[in-house]
């Protein structure tokens, strides 16, 4: 059975690649944001892990109001990014993963989970800004992404009860499968932050320090919230907090988990932006 | 008991993440039949067309020789074949007789013997 | 408990407000390729009529009215698109909604953070 | 209060096109098919739905597996047919019906169903087919559709008990739409046929007539199948009859069975109409 070391939860804004490609980092603006990485790449680093399952939100690249999924997965050998319009570099493309893509589809499907199966899917900052932090440089070439799409653009999202009854469904199927893959899920976005409506700007530091607390050992308070209540206490964009709940569900029965860093800084662009690391037994 | 788990019919090719996959380059071909530029642009030279969408040899021959079967092997999807099918003025019954080995009026009569219930 | 219409300042993207804002937006997702954005540039009148954007849209976008773009459905996500023509970033965006300077919009994200 | 008044069940291939296209309706090889339809067009024409909420799957125009949905569900306010391919002509727009769409999807997703919602969508011939053997020469323009796409295509599929599921929150959704609008759900597609394989052209009239009784009187005993019973029982592109159930599932309560007519083959297909009027 495939083992599932840890979650990771960070955040994605663009504005992190964009820092990187000028190599702002140490940059007083930056620094302490950046500070806090280093301890979670080490984790990654003698870990080794084989594949990354990472939880996040399209912003209009690849999904389109035409057609958008409520849940999406990629089932890919290889996911490219583009152009998004608004001039952050495109990075090389993300390794997939089609065994255990396909093998979380099929344990979804028959747990009432109604995905949307992408053969092709392009990813966007959502994705590739979290793996450009653990592996600088865009040294993330030997290790296979699951790309997992979760709307939080257009109302009705999925609930946050529901996200963390998804990711454990997937966590579920990861133990189910029979090879001896060793797996990393992330949780990408948040924490509260507010782009839209003369609103915009609005930070709840307190909230999110209490979600960073909870999700360690007591999810369930998070899961109990609405959108509606996200989008009130942590912004239009706070409803993100769900990647984070997947993220958590994942590692549901998995037993005790090990907080083994934490830090939150804000404002980093318009959000306040949390990183955390969960060690299942699994870890070395 | 209702389950997904992987069972397997005599004659039939069950369409799944696997074979999905496999035929992806050939059911892309097939996806682009929508449009009458690309049925022309197929006709009028099949072999740069398959060639196009990267499909494998296998795949390529077995478009040459409209091998319904072999492209069902290859992971094409019947949805997908079925614009091939169209653009080669096929239709479903001619596809039948194809696949099973039967004129068209023989898959007919056994079509129309199921109708009636006799299996 | 918070609902639709509670939260003062906030836009909720929902089906109504997605299906008034959809011409727009499929606008605004156009501009991830270069040579669309390079034909807005070239022509804005011709591109907004291109994608049948409604009169309240196109005045909005006219006017470079972020909270009328936002109010006539326009999703943020896809609205960033088109602040990135314009050379705007998120602080930018956020200064021309609350009615702030960019640099009084930065100092109130920072206050947000001594709490 | 909206309410859902009747359920129909009806096949949805293309061959049908062509057979209408050609008016080909009274010759000896369509005839039994095609009577089957009056009954059905005269109730529909008495009671005049406002809606009608329409299961089918789609055939490769819309959707790729690129990006394969499990249950897509339109929220536009037209839908359009365009060329599939294969030479069935294309028809002209439907008219959607975008509020009670987003009640739907609004309660859906609350529900716990992770809809893909589409504010543009081509619909194919499962969808096309059934409208226009409804109201013949294209005459639908007057009727709002609800489109709803189940994927019947690549495995993994939603198993009968997940589509029934699916059914009855719409049928709740619809019932707690505060407008006065009477809507009509039709389950498209089916009944038993194969297409694909060397097992093709098979058809099993003995198991479609069980479906279209437990239809009526007992649709949970159908969730007892998975999607591969349904493959052995019913051939290949037998999974289609889950758009009969969640059609059926989208009428709660009890039904009363007001027509059927069965009738196999019509092109590689086992045939089976059916009205249900919601008690």
């Amino acid at each position: 059975m495939a083992n599932l070391l840890g979650g990771i939860a960070t955040s994605h804004i663009p504005a992190i690649g964009v820092a990187m490609d000028k190599g702002l980092e140490e940059t007083p603006y930056w620094k302490d944001f950046f500070d806090a990485y280093p301890p979670v790449r080490d984790w990654l680093y003698t870990q080794e892990p084989d594949i990354a399952i990472i939880f996040y939100n399209d912003h209009g690249l690849e999904f389109f109001h035409d057609r958008k999924p409520t849940f999406a997965i990629g089932a890919s050998e290889l996911y490219e990014n583009a152009d998004e319009g608004w001039g952050i570099a495109e990075i090389p493309p993300v390794t997939g993963e089609t065994e255990l893509s396909w093998h979380i589809v099929n344990h979804l499907i028959e747990h009432d989970f109604d995905i949307t199966v992408c053969q092709e899917m392009k990813v966007d900052h959502g994705l590739t800004v979290p793996l450009t932090l653990m592996w600088p440089g865009h040294k993330y070439g030997h290790i296979k992404v699951i790309p997992v799409a979760i709307n939080c653009e257009r109302h009705p999202m999925p609930k946050p009860s529901r996200c963390y009854a998804f990711g454990q469904a997937i966590g579920d199927a990861v133990r189910s499968f029979a090879g001896d893959q060793k797996v990393v899920v992330m949780g990408t976005g948040g924490l509260s932050h507010q782009l839209d409506g003369q609103r915009a700007g609005y930070i709840n530091k307190p909230f999110d320090l209490y979600c960073m607390d909870k999700i360690v050992n007591e999810p369930e308070l998070l899961t109990q919230f609405s959108n509606y209540e996200l989008v009130e206490k942590a912004g239009a964009q706070g409803v993100e907090l769900n990647m984070w709940l997947a993220m958590r569900g994942a590692l549901e029965n998995e037993g005790a988990l090990k907080e083994l860093h934490r830090s939150y800084h804000l404002p980093i662009s318009n959000t306040g932006a949390g990183l955390q690391l969960l060690a299942t037994d699994s870890a070395r | 008991m209702a389950t997904n788990e992987k069972r397997e019919f005599p004659g039939t090719y069950l369409f799944n993440g696997e074979m999905a996959k496999k035929g992806y380059g050939l059911n892309k071909m097939c996806f682009s039949f929508n449009n009458q530029e690309a049925r022309d642009e197929f006709n009028a030279d099949p072999d740069a067309y398959c060639e196009k969408y990267k499909l494998t040899d296998v795949q390529k021959q077995a478009i040459k020789d409209k091998d319904i079967i072999a492209l069902l092997r290859e992971g094409g999807s019947i949805y997908y074949l079925a614009k091939f099918a169209g653009l080669l003025k096929l239709n479903m019954q001619d596809i039948g007789a194809l696949q099973t080995g039967m004129s068209v009026d023989e898959f007919k009569a056994m079509l129309e013997k199921n109708g009636r219930g006799e299996v | 408990m918070a609902s639709q219409d509670s939260i003062p300042g906030t836009i909720m993207l929902d089906g109504p407000m997605a299906t008034k804002g959809y011409p727009l937006n499929k606008m605004c997702y156009s501009f991830n390729n270069a040579s669309a954005r390079d034909e807005f540039r070239a022509d804005e009148e011709a591109y907004y009529e291109k994608f049948k954007l409604t009169e309240e849209q196109k005045q909005a976008m006219r006017q470079r009215d972020v909270i009328g773009m936002l109010e006539a459905g326009g999703s943020i996500y896809y609205l960033a698109k088109f602040a990135g023509i314009l050379g705007l970033n998120v602080q930018d965006v956020g200064g021309l909604q609350t009615g702030m300077t960019t640099d009084e919009f930065k100092a109130f994200l920072v206050k947000q953070g001594e709490v | 209060m909206a309410k859902i008044i009747g359920g129909v069940t009806t096949s949805h291939i293309p061959a049908i096109a062509n057979a209408m296209a050609n008016g080909l309706e009274e010759t000896p090889y369509w005839k039994p098919f095609f009577d089957g339809y009056p009954p059905v067009r005269d109730w529909l024409n008495e009671q005049k739905p406002d809606v009608i909420i329409l299961f089918y799957n789609d055939h490769g125009l819309e959707f790729f597996i690129d990006k394969k949905p499990t249950f897509a569900m339109g929220v536009a306010d037209e839908y359009y047919n365009s060329d599939e391919g294969w030479g069935i002509p294309t028809i002209p727009p439907v008219t959607g019906e975008s509020e009670l769409s987003w009640h739907i999807a609004n309660s859906l997703v609350e529900d716990g169903f992770d809809m893909t919602i589409c504010q543009e969508m081509k619909v194919d011939h499962g969808l096309t087919v059934p409208l226009n053997l409804m109201w013949p020469g294209h005459n639908y323009g007057h009727v709002k559709v609800i489109p709803v796409c189940i994927n019947c295509e690549q495995h993994p599929m939603p198993q009968p008990k997940r589509t029934l599921a699916l059914g009855q929150a719409i049928g709740r959704a619809v019932e707690s739409f505060e407008d006065d609008l009477k809507v009509v759900v039709f389950g498209t597609g089916g009944m038993s046929h194969q297409l694909d394989g060397e097992r093709a052209g098979f058809i099993n009239r003995a198991f479609d007539i069980e479906c279209l009784d437990k239809l009526v009187s007992d649709p949970e005993s159908l969730t007892q199948y998975s999607n591969y019973d349904l493959v052995e029982l019913g051939g290949a592109q037998a999974v289609e009859l889950n758009m009969l159930i969640a059609m059926r599932g989208a009428l709660l309560g009890e039904v009363t069975e007001l027509h059927r007519n069965y009738h196999a083959p019509i092109s590689n297909t086992g045939s089976g109409l059916m009205l249900l009027e919601n008690k």
